[in-house]
């Protein structure tokens, strides 16, 4: 029982970054209509910036703090990424508008190519710490109830913790503030956002912006527990699944998509993965999504299709 | 238009230069003995795989600035193959054509793809500590030189150290050890000596596969929590490892009981673990540390002179070490071959292969070369491909590795037969006849 | 436009029914689209389907093509009687079908458009379609003469091998027409096939309408807005609004019925 | 002013369905496959076989069978390697397993295997759509990744998932050197096509066209989705799939699961595009410019005298690739094919541009 627990919460950790991937999808297929691979290049970019920077300021402006190393290079590696949403919405986006999903989505295939080149070249290719003073030993809880106690992540549980808080936050930033009413509307409909004098563009530019936080965020996260280093732009194909299982435009979908398919994957992994030879989290995430979409084919929370002819 | 007809010139542009160009390449270099290196500076594995790649290049750039194989200089050209198997063959393709009389392919999957290449193309493969554990039957591969020690050596020198810790083989019995390794042939190759040893000393094996590069392993380590084995071998390349003492730390496996193979032993493994990781073993094929005299000298002759891979601070790392005995090994077996095919000329692949198979490097050799304390003699036969399986047990005390003394040497008993049957298996898949006294000759 | 010497046709009723439909009621979550709708088309008539926009003309067609599922009610094609009709089945049975929003094969040629109307009638199997030998080249080639006569009919010889996106609107509603004429009908359910046309346009279109109906004796179902249209082609009309029917019957006793009246002045009751 | 077809008349409705209408083009396609069979063997030099034609000519096979199900069919997979994988391993086994099974055999069931595979993963097509469907296809490549690492007797019980072929003979013909392995990829090749070309102009193919501009009217006039679709996988996985064998046997000789890992997947899915999306010709050009585009770029350096580390080239490489991907989806999103198609109609004008 105790240690079902610990399975099932440390699905529940993981599921919660892999929903803060997932957002970045959501926004940025809400507002642009683009199903954005770049996202695992993003993370990794902001990731990579983020780490060098707290590593070199330091050194440039001869200060000892880590905290402001940190506070820093979180600022420019931020800058960075809105640099990065700028340069796409000008170089891709807005050259791509109105095109057929499968090539916008080569688009950004090309784009995290281009960034994982560009990533490694400007910051390097060896593996970096981002120390933001992680808590890495873990704790023991309840052992009064469990023999042997439940044996809880401190990391996991502060990275879920902050994963959460963002969340919220963006879902606020959507349903409270004007840009974010602005962003539902493009994302409802461009003609009628634009005719109504939402430019597009810019919508465009901040979404991207708002996924790059999100990506950096998430790269910090998954930097202090792995290590910054290239496969950091791998987590993003972990996140695929929460998405087309929580519905590509749903950002509830997204988390609660996100905590099934931790959940999902980790259970399947320690009680059927035995029996299958191990090593099947990955597909079975996959084919649980696979599953439901054979039920349900616009995701758990996507808007139904009516076939108009 | 202007875009698209530009665009039609970049595409013909390409095909055209590729054309023009790529056979002009395909030249041997006179007078100079060719190593071609095939390297992965991007990808996961790009941090242990670095390190590796300026160790060979920068003992070969010794080699140049004090004169040469006898004279004769070496030449060598890197080729990028992101550890994809793929990838390499393309490399080795391309560098074949321009006279390529050695390889070290890098990565387990490479070799594999290379083994079945290298006898039409007279290249011999040399895999030090890594690629085909049958390999080291030289009757059936006769071109693949996995020297110093293989996967199966390995797996069996880690459960003598833990019989010994344990207090004798006969301990071992009802003992739980759990194989964490990448999802791939280089992770499982250990896998039958595993189980051989499990039968033959009764200890349970689990096997916990991770799927490569292992960026997400805390299911893994949930089970291993599950089960509580007295022992976790890891077998990681990469990332992998890493992750792994990471996800080791959040579920509170000791450290202490976790002992990984050489390439999970080095700083990029451990290097932001930290603190974390103190008490983790590894296997170690080579000493680290800027102390021997080769890596003075390639401080001396290299760095100082500006002629550095890479970082200076990295010269004397773990795998930067491993990098300089490799290509050391490929050094003397052309000295070797010279010494019998006339010295001061450029060996063939052919000849190499004879230098390879006949290399005697006792403890004066390696001193003279300046690898004293580096690593153990080594001599290889037509039979034996290896020459020699000595390894230590290496411990992180959270700042640097830590050499322990005593050196293991695989089991005979347990590897011969194994390597022998291996071999016969694979000869007959191919429908190879394998060598006779005669070709050992040759 | 049709002076009834002309044409010497027996009344409408007095031919058997080919196609009824029986109380079909249709709703997408909670919305209704139709309510209980009955009515009968006779063979060889010329059948409009009228109202006022979002009366569920279109729907209704959907339903008779299988493209919707109605909750209530049942179709009955030639004595056969349809709970759910399902696309392939009605195809086979000779409705064919054009659109009120243009659905041609955009990135196919006017040729291969209406070849697909042909599709139902080829039977040469996998393989033989990969080799295009003997009897699959046979077959191409002898459903090309038949298509070829089809375009010199809605004389747009011209365009055969043009991709059909490139196609003014005019001349994509004739191909739209012309992939449907290649099924060889027996019904021809037409989706306002003269909406956003020109004077012209609209009199060769219904010129089509009138050669299809007479020379190959289909049965036509059209919905159309334009009345003036409707009155001259049409044998008998169904006057839909707000998913009901509030109509039925000749253009003229339809022209009369005050429902209908109010309907299209939209006068409040 | 030597490209024009004015003058060629045609009488019958045969002629007119030629797959190659216009003279010249039949007489170019004629050179080409001269130079093809006769002329390289004799002089492209082993590099050129081993590291260029012979990707070149398998990827492009597999290219082709994607843009069936991509191109033609509007069905977008990602999970192409998975079915490679198929073929590669299914031949392998009826290769070792069965005593004295031809090649051409083998080949061809590792192209059934993948066929039945496909279909299998092609059903849930019948329900999801467009970029659900994409993601969908991934299942596809993640499990079958695992089966083949997991599932031993797939790889006839070797400890480490990596098999091996080798002596391959074709009717008694050896396939070892670079030029016979060119030779025998370029004719399956060559059959594939002309056969792809075949069923895109035939009912089957119209079928799929249909499903892929407008599946609702398609419907209507009496086209079966279910039909349609899963044919189009079908065939689309049976190509792949005897890529997928020849990439195992004749280009690796030695593989492991993750020679057709994901990164295959977008690769292929790159060609298609890039080489432009329902078009035979397209599959070509797609595969021709994504195996020479990296091999160019990094020896572009060489050319020019200068020696930049094979690091930085290599992520300039991933750069430069990267943007040109956009670029061509920028500037010609219908592919490489369609500039093809614009310069033969310049050309067809040339001199007189109007």
């Amino acid at each position: 029982m105790g240690f079902f627990l610990e399975t099932l919460f440390g699905g529940l950790m993981v599921g919660m970054l892999y929903s803060l991937i997932a957002i970045g999808f959501v926004l940025i297929y809400k507002a642009s209509g683009v199903f954005n691979f770049a996202q695992g290049a993003m993370v990794l970019f902001a990731a990579l910036a983020m780490a060098r920077f707290s590593e070199w300021l330091p050194a440039w402006l001869g200060f000892e703090s880590l905290v402001l190393a940190n506070v820093l290079a979180f600022l420019l590696a931020m800058v960075m990424m809105i640099a990065v949403a700028w340069l796409i919405e000008r170089l891709a986006l807005s050259k791509l508008v109105n095109q057929e999903g499968i090539s916008l989505l080569m688009a950004t295939l090309g784009i995290a190519y281009f960034l994982d080149g560009l990533g490694q070249s400007l910051f390097g290719n060896d593996i970096y710490k981002i120390d933001v003073g992680m808590p890495k030993e873990p704790m023991m809880v309840l052992e009064s109830t469990f023999q042997g106690g439940l044996l809880l992540s401190r990391e996991d549980l502060v990275a879920a913790v902050i994963a959460a808080a963002l969340v919220v936050l963006l879902a606020l930033f959507f349903q409270k503030t004007s840009t974010g009413r602005a962003l539902r509307a493009v994302a409802d409909d461009h003609q009628a956002a634009q005719s109504i004098g939402i430019p597009l563009s810019r919508i465009w530019v901040i979404v991207w912006s708002v996924a790059g936080f999100a990506a950096l965020v998430a790269g910090i996260i998954w930097g202090s527990k792995l290590g910054v280093q290239f496969s950091l732009s791998l987590v993003a194909l972990k996140a695929l699944p929460v998405v087309i299982l929580g519905g590509l435009t749903s950002i509830p979908g997204a988390i609660i998509g996100g905590l099934l398919i931790g959940v999902g994957e980790k259970l399947s992994e320690i009680y059927l993965g035995p029996m299958l030879g191990g090593g099947i989290e990955i597909w079975f995430a996959y084919v649980l999504a696979l599953v439901f979409l054979l039920v349900r084919p616009q995701g758990l929370f996507g808007e139904k299709i009516i076939d108009r002819v | 238009m202007k875009l698209k007809s530009l665009a039609l010139t970049v595409v013909l542009g390409a095909g055209t230069l590729g054309a023009a160009f790529a056979p002009s390449l395909a030249q041997a270099q006179a007078k100079e003995q060719f190593f071609p290196l095939l390297v992965y500076r991007t990808g996961p594995y790009a941090p242990n795989g670095t390190p590796w790649a300026n160790g060979k290049q920068d003992y070969i750039k010794l080699v140049n600035a004090t004169g040469g194989i006898n004279g004769v200089k070496i030449s060598y050209e890197e080729c990028e193959t992101g550890y994809a198997t793929d990838k390499g063959v393309e490399c080795y393709e391309r560098l074949k054509d321009k006279g390529a009389t050695l390889i070290d392919p890098q990565a387990t999957g490479i070799t594999f793809a290379l083994t079945d290449k290298a006898p039409v193309d007279k290249i011999p493969l040399i895999t030090v500590g890594y690629g085909l554990s049958a390999s080291q039957d030289g009757n059936a591969f006769k071109w693949n030189f996995p020297l110093m020690g293989s996967y199966w050596t390995a797996a069996d020198i880690l459960i003598q150290h833990i019989a010994k810790k344990e207090g004798g083989v006969d301990k071992l019995k009802g003992k739980k050890i759990t194989l964490v390794y990448h999802d791939s042939p280089f992770g499982k190759e250990p896998i039958p000596m595993l189980q051989e040893r499990a039968k033959m000393n009764g200890f349970e094996l689990a096997l916990i596969p991770v799927t490569a590069p292992g960026i997400e392993q805390k299911s893994a380590w949930l089970q291993v929590r599950q089960q509580r084995p007295d022992y976790v071998l890891l077998w990681g390349w990469g990332v992998m490892n890493s992750t792994a003492l990471k996800e080791a730390v959040a579920t509170g496996y000791p450290r202490e009981k976790m002992y990984g193979v050489w390439w999970a032993g080095a700083e990029p493994d451990v290097k932001d673990v930290g603190m974390n990781a103190k008490g983790y073993n590894a296997l170690a094929l080579n000493t680290s540390g800027t102390q021997p005299k080769v890596i003075q000298d390639i401080l001396k002759n290299v760095h100082d002179k500006g002629q550095g891979t890479g970082p200076r601070d990295e010269v004397g790392s773990v795998l930067y070490t491993r990098g300089v005995i490799i290509q050391m090994l490929g050094v003397e077996a052309v000295r070797r071959a010279q010494e019998r095919f006339g010295k001061g000329k450029v060996m063939t692949g052919e000849q190499v292969r004879w230098g390879l198979e006949n290399l005697a490097l006792d403890q004066k050799k390696l001193d003279a070369l300046g690898f004293a304390g580096v690593m153990r003699p080594i001599s290889t036969s037509c039979q034996d491909h290896m020459g020699s399986s000595w390894a230590r047990i290496e411990t992180w005390d959270g700042a640097k590795w830590n050499v322990g003394t005593d050196w293991y040497e695989a089991d005979e008993q347990i590897i011969k037969p194994m390597v022998k049957a291996a071999g016969e298996k694979y000869a007959n898949e191919k429908k190879l006849n394998r060598r006779d006294a005669g070709d050992c000759q040759s | 436009m049709r002076d009834p010497a002309s044409t010497p046709r027996p009344a409408a009723h007095e031919r058997p029914v080919i196609l009824d439909v029986h109380n079909i009621s249709l709703s997408f979550g909670g919305v209704k689209a139709l309510t209980d709708i009955s009515f009968d088309v006779r063979e060889h008539e010329v059948r409009a389907i009228i109202g006022p926009n979002g009366a569920g003309k279109s729907s209704m067609l959907n339903c008779i093509n299988g493209v919707y599922q109605p909750q209530q009610g049942s179709i009955t094609f030639r004595g056969q009687q349809f709970r759910h009709m399902n696309s392939r089945q009605v195809a086979e049975m000779g409705v064919a079908r054009t659109f009120q929003n243009l659905a041609l094969f955009k990135g196919m040629s006017v040729l291969d458009n209406i070849m697909t109307g042909r599709n139902l009638k080829m039977k040469s199997g996998l393989l033989a379609q990969a080799i295009r030998f003997g009897r699959a080249e046979r077959e191409e080639i002898a459903h090309r003469e038949f298509v070829e006569h089809i375009i010199d009919f809605l004389e747009i010889q011209l365009h055969r091998k043009t991709p059909v996106g490139r196609l003014p609107y005019g001349l994509q509603k004739r191909v739209d027409l012309g992939r449907a004429l290649a099924m060889e009908p027996q019904v021809l359910l037409l989706d306002e096939p003269m909406a956003g046309m020109n004077v012209e346009e609209k009199q060769d279109m219904s010129r089509f309408i009138l050669d299809v109906n007479d020379e190959f004796g289909t049965t036509i179902v059209l919905i159309e807005h334009d009345m003036g249209v409707v009155m001259d082609i049409s044998d008998r009309v169904v006057v839909l609004d707000y998913g009901k029917k509030i109509g039925d019957g000749t253009p003229h006793e339809v022209r009369g019925n005050p429902d209908v009246i109010r309907a299209y002045l939209g006068t409040t009751h | 002013m030597f490209y024009r077809e004015n003058g060629q008349f045609k009488s019958t409705y045969r002629a007119d369905q030629q797959i190659f209408p216009i003279l010249q083009d039949r007489v170019l396609m004629l050179l080409f496959l001269v130079v093809a069979f006769a002329v390289v063997p004799a002089i492209a030099s082993d590099y050129w076989f081993r590291a260029i034609l012979i990707p070149f000519l398998i990827l492009s096979l597999a290219a082709l069978g994607l843009n069936i199900l991509v191109g033609y069919c509007g069905q977008i997979s990602l999970g192409t390697g998975a079915f490679m994988a198929v073929g590669a391993y299914a031949a392998y086994n009826f290769h070792v397993r069965v005593d004295g099974m031809p090649l051409i055999v083998s080949l061809l069931m590792g192209g059934l295997c993948a066929t039945v595979v496909g279909v299998l993963f092609g059903i849930p097509s019948l329900r999801i759509k467009g970029l659900y469907l994409a993601v969908a296809t991934l299942a596809a490549q993640f499990f079958i990744d695992w089966a083949f690492l997991r599932i031993n007797w797939l790889t006839n019980n070797s400890a480490s998932g990596s098999v091996s072929v080798a002596g391959l003979s074709l009717f008694g013909l050896p396939v070892e050197s670079a030029a016979q392995k060119y030779l025998l990829c370029l004719t399956l090749l060559v059959l594939f096509a002309l056969m792809a070309k075949n069923l895109v102009r035939s009912a089957i193919g119209r079928e799929w066209m249909a499903m892929r501009d407008m599946d609702v009217a398609a419907a209507v006039i009496g086209i079966r989705p279910v039909y349609a679709k899963l044919s189009a996988f079908a065939v689309s996985s049976f190509i792949v799939g005897v890529a997928g064998a020849l990439w195992g046997f004749v280009h690796l000789g030695t593989w492991e699961p993750a020679a057709f890992n994901i990164d295959r997947s977008f690769q292929l899915l790159f060609m298609v595009i890039i080489g432009g999306l329902g078009s035979i010709m397209g599959s070509f050009f797609g595969a021709a410019f994504i195996v020479l585009l990296p091999i160019v770029l990094n020896q572009l350096p060489g050319w020019f005298g200068l020696s930049i580390s094979t690091a930085l080239s290599s992520h300039l490489e991933f750069m430069i690739f990267g943007a040109l991907i956009v670029f061509f989806l920028v500037v010609e999103p219908h592919g490489l094919a369609r500039l093809w198609s614009t310069a033969k109609e310049k050309l067809r004008l040339w001199p007189f541009p109007y």
